[in-house]
């Protein structure tokens, strides 16, 4: 499919969010689902890009993302106008929590955006909604405002400089000493995050969902490139297809 | 101006035009079906298939390099019974050929794979895979000695009932020599070319990219190489060639039959545009059509 | 922050910088000098030179294929004699170290070649291109035969008074038997990759683009192919390797330096940007700058 | 040096002209020089384009270009105000005719361009100009209106679609038995043009000079990619430093 660029904003350092128009099947968009982006148009680049849908509206769909290479370098240089190669929606979302379930969302450093979506698409249903975002520093921090309007944020930086210093897990340990308490958790984010969330959670009854990353060629089930081990290590699972989100007992961090 | 004819006839294989997706870059066809029917394929090439499953090596085990990409993917299958059972029924429903891949890590490895696979009476054709490069035993080891090679593909045909084709590895000093032992040992046809071995550095992290170190290159980047290949094996063969490597237009198929190739094979590029395959038959058409070309037995291997 | 010692000291030659334009891309330097002094490259490698003058190939004898170009230039120079005449001494006058290309049919042509550079007294080193893929005789046919190169290598380097390094082809089923031969002959360094043998067809004329049929791969295409090759001799040789393969940027030539090369060439990058060698040395500098490395052998070889 | 895209015209089915402005030393321009395009940005084309240099003015230089393969066309879709990475001006172009001399220019096809600026710049000194310009088609006709300027003109088509039918080996000849004579013959088009031309004055008093191609890979006479032999083939010359004009009594055609 071929979306517009409706729009294209400079969000924090090398962070960029861009606003795609165009033919995109936007009714059917679960949050945690993905699309793969055609970078240039020539040879030089084969790989399609990975990137969450960060928002999606009737008409439009935003991502966010940072530039790490030479793919998120080309996005961040798109303008307004230009057309993107794009194949989606892919993979499988979060799926929804039941009515009034307790929820807590992790999120950290570029895995946050996919949370927006989850966010927007629960608050209605969920009765009490708990965000944690964890960022390196303030100049990192994204989508905060967003949060603040979805339910109770708390935001950590490894450096303090904005909201509380110290890790994510810090953060979600000291909201349950203060008495919350989740049904329902949600995380996408760097891969120790996650592990690390999965064990504070071990021995609790708590149902949990992880969004994982993992390099992809076809992002369609094909190639597997993508994947990751099954809890017993015994089988592997495509990313693109079976997840990218899986019930975190499923598989292994 | 008529209709120019595609199709092709490859080592008693009939297939309506030479366009076959690669083994490893179309699974077993199911996620491509979603683009388009794939009876409008001459072939299609599944993936490797080892005796027992394999989860193959660790990630990353992919990424993109200037013009291609790297893949370690290490053979990853769930094993010849899981394959013949539940993937290939699928796809034989689909009314086109299927090209099945084979590899082993032993010599009796391959031998039983291929019978099993011969026996569920859905392969069209078997493709010996003897050049993984992203594999401990086997794979590759059997590709790059000629005695080797030999022996195995009569081993192999000794119990394979449908035409056998001979996957080559370009990391050889002397394709020719391979692609003889290949026939000498009674290959019906031959593919060219696999992967070229190749490495990436993440040189923030000082290490390789790929969790294997190094993986097989492929995609536009390997083209020239994999078009002398080909002119080069024509030159010395007489079985059918399948050529590939870095097919990413109609023109690109055409170049590798003007050096020899009976028909073509598409592997990366599936990746970089889900309707790959089917836009390069229509280029190929499109190609014979402005020539005047009416078969493509009047270019193959033109250039003489 | 101090800055960071972009100097190598390779098999005696001490080089201001690591970066040294390939043979056969930077002709004897002239006609590069109206872009940069050429006293900030670390070193510069000439054209290959041979016993009688050679015309080369004919024409077309290069073409552009995606992420890089291919050649058959068929080492075209003037002979030995007049390189060292009229082309040496004006270099040597640029204060920049001299690296000798030299290539020949049979291996008394090679002694012979390397006696009379030797005695010019004008090289700081050797480059023994056994590795040429586009001449008939000789060549690459040294390249691809452990015992003939040994044995090349050896008679080389008795008359060879200045260090002596060996230029490795790709197109071998392993590169570290060719590796290990230069050694054993006496080899006092290794540069690698020479280009890989490829082929363009124009499909409208039906016929090679080159007038030669094949010719060699350079470019970014072969970057990943290089650096796996320059990872796998480093691990097999005690002595230092010049590597090069599709190095256009700093960060390209770091991921040589970290698979175990000491020094890198840039050869295609010449053509697209003239300025290529100065802003690559700028690169690395910068590139070590901002990750704290003060010296390149803090880096080199770091991937294990 | 980046040049900007000042203008760009289809000037006839595939056959592009583009002016471009920005630093050049565009007082050195020479006619029959040349220069090299960078083709993209990225590393997909790695060898540069060599263009003549069909026009200068004191702050621009024009080019007109037919689209082949990839790199032409690539330069074809640029637009107003993109900057091309060119280097030049490249080789050595015609040697000026003596004060009076009697001049006849040749051109076949694509060879056209760089006649231009030659005829622009010898109109000035010579006694009479004659041009003589082949195509294959009256669709593939460029600049005849600018060269009808600068001297007696005589344009033929292989299919006679437009001025007079054949080549323009013919078309010198009736020139010639029409009473014309010349000192000094310029050429540039395809090689057997070049061949014939030099043929059929073979046994005359007339300097004639030639433009050659090639393919080039460094442009600047360090690849020896572009060679021509020495009329005696014993030699070779490259064309992007000795040439690409040579005397044709000095290159083997
Ligand atoms: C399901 C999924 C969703 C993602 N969502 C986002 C998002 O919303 N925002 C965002 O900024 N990033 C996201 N990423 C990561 C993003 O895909 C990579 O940062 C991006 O591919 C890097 O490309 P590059 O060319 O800039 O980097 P390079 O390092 O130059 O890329 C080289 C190759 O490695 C692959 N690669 C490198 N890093 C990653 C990675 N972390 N994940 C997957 N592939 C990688 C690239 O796809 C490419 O093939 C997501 C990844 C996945 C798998
Ligand atoms: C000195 C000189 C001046 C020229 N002036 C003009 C001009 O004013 N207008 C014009 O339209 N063309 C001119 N040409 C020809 C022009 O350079 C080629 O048409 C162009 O390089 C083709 O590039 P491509 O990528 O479109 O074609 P492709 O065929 O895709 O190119 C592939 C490779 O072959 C080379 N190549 C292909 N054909 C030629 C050729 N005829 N000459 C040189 N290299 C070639 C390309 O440079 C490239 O490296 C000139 C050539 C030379 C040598
Ligand atoms: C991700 C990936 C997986 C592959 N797996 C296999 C395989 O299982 N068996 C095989 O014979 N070749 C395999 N190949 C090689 C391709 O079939 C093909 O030979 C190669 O990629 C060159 O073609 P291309 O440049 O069109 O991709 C694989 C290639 C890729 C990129
Ligand atoms: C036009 C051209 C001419 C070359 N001539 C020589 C040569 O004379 N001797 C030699 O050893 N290598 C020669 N090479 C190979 C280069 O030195 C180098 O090994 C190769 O191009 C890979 O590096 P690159 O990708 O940076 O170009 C030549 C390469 C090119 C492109
Ligand atoms: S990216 Fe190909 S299987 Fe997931
Ligand atoms: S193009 Fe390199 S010498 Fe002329």
């Amino acid at each position: 499919m071929l979306l517009r660029v409706k729009d294209i904003a400079n969000l924090a350092p090398d962070i960029w969010q861009i606003t795609l128009s165009g033919d995109f099947p936007y009714k059917t968009v679960k949050p945690g689902q993905f699309i793969m982006i055609r970078i240039g148009s020539g040879k030089e680049h084969v790989l399609r890009r990975p990137i969450s849908i960060a928002a999606v509206t009737e008409q439009s769909l935003t991502i966010v993302l940072r530039v790490v290479g030479r793919g998120t370098k080309w996005l961040s240089e798109r303008c307004i106008g230009d057309l993107l190669d794009v194949l989606g929606p892919l993979g499988r979302g979060f799926p929804s929590p039941p009515q009034d379930a307790k929820v807590l969302i992790v999120g950290g450093g570029l895995g946050v955006p996919p949370l927006w979506l989850l966010g927007e698409t629960i608050q209605a249903e969920a009765d009490e909604v708990d965000v944690v975002l964890g960022f390196r520093s303030q100049r990192d921090c994204i989508l905060t405002d967003e949060f603040s309007r979805l339910g109770h944020l708390v935001v950590t930086t490894d450096d303090g400089s904005f909201g509380i210093k110290g890790n994510v897990i810090e953060a979600v340990d000291s909201l349950r000493r203060s008495g919350h308490s989740w049904e329902y958790v949600y995380a996408c984010g760097p891969l120790p995050m996650l592990r690390n969330l999965k064990r504070y959670f071990s021995n609790q009854d708590v149902k949990g969902y992880v969004s994982l990353e993992e390099h992809m060629a076809c992002g369609v089930g094909a190639c597997h490139g993508c994947v990751c081990l099954s809890e017993d290590r015994s089988l592997t699972r495509r990313i693109c297809v079976n997840g990218p989100v899986f019930p975190w007992n499923e598989v292994c961090l | 101006m008529s209709y120019p004819d595609l199709s092709v006839k490859i080592a008693g294989l009939h297939l309506r035009n030479p366009v076959i997706p690669a083994s490893g870059c179309f699974g077993f066809g199911r996620e491509y079906a979603q683009f388009y029917p794939l009876n409008q394929l001459g072939a299609v090439a599944v993936k490797a298939t080892t005796l027992k499953p394999r989860i193959g090596n660790p990630t990353p085990r992919v990424t993109e390099v200037c013009g291609g990409m790297l893949n370690a993917i290490g053979l990853a299958n769930p094993g010849v019974d899981y394959v013949v059972r539940y993937e290939l029924p699928w796809l034989a429903n689909q009314d086109v050929p299927i090209i099945v891949n084979v590899a082993g890590e032993t010599k009796a490895e391959y031998v039983e794979v291929v019978r099993r696979v011969c026996a569920s009476g859905l392969a069209a054709a078997i493709e010996l895979n003897v050049s993984c490069p992203n594999v401990a035993a086997g794979g590759m080891t059997f590709g790059v000695d000629p005695n080797i090679l030999q022996d195995l593909v009569a081993a192999v045909k000794e119990v394979c009932t449908v035409p056998l084709f001979v996957k080559l590895s370009p990391n050889v000093t002397d394709i020719r020599e391979s692609a003889l032992a290949a026939q000498a040992g009674g290959a019906d046809g031959l593919t060219l070319i696999n992967t070229l071995l190749g490495m990436q550095i993440d040189i923030y992290r000082r290490r390789p990219v790929l969790a294997n170190k190094t993986g097989g290159l492929s995609g536009p980047a390997i083209k020239p190489i994999a078009v002398r290949m080909v002119y080069e094996v024509a030159s010395v063969v007489d079985i059918p060639i399948i050529g590939m490597g870095g097919i990413f237009t109609g023109e690109d198929a055409v170049e590798f039959i003007m050096a020899g190739a009976s028909a073509v094979m598409v592997g990366t590029a599936n990746f970089t545009n889900p309707l790959a395959c089917p836009q390069i038959i229509g280029e190929i058409e499109e190609f014979m059509r402005k020539q005047g070309i009416r078969s493509l037995v009047e270019i193959r291997g033109c250039i003489g």
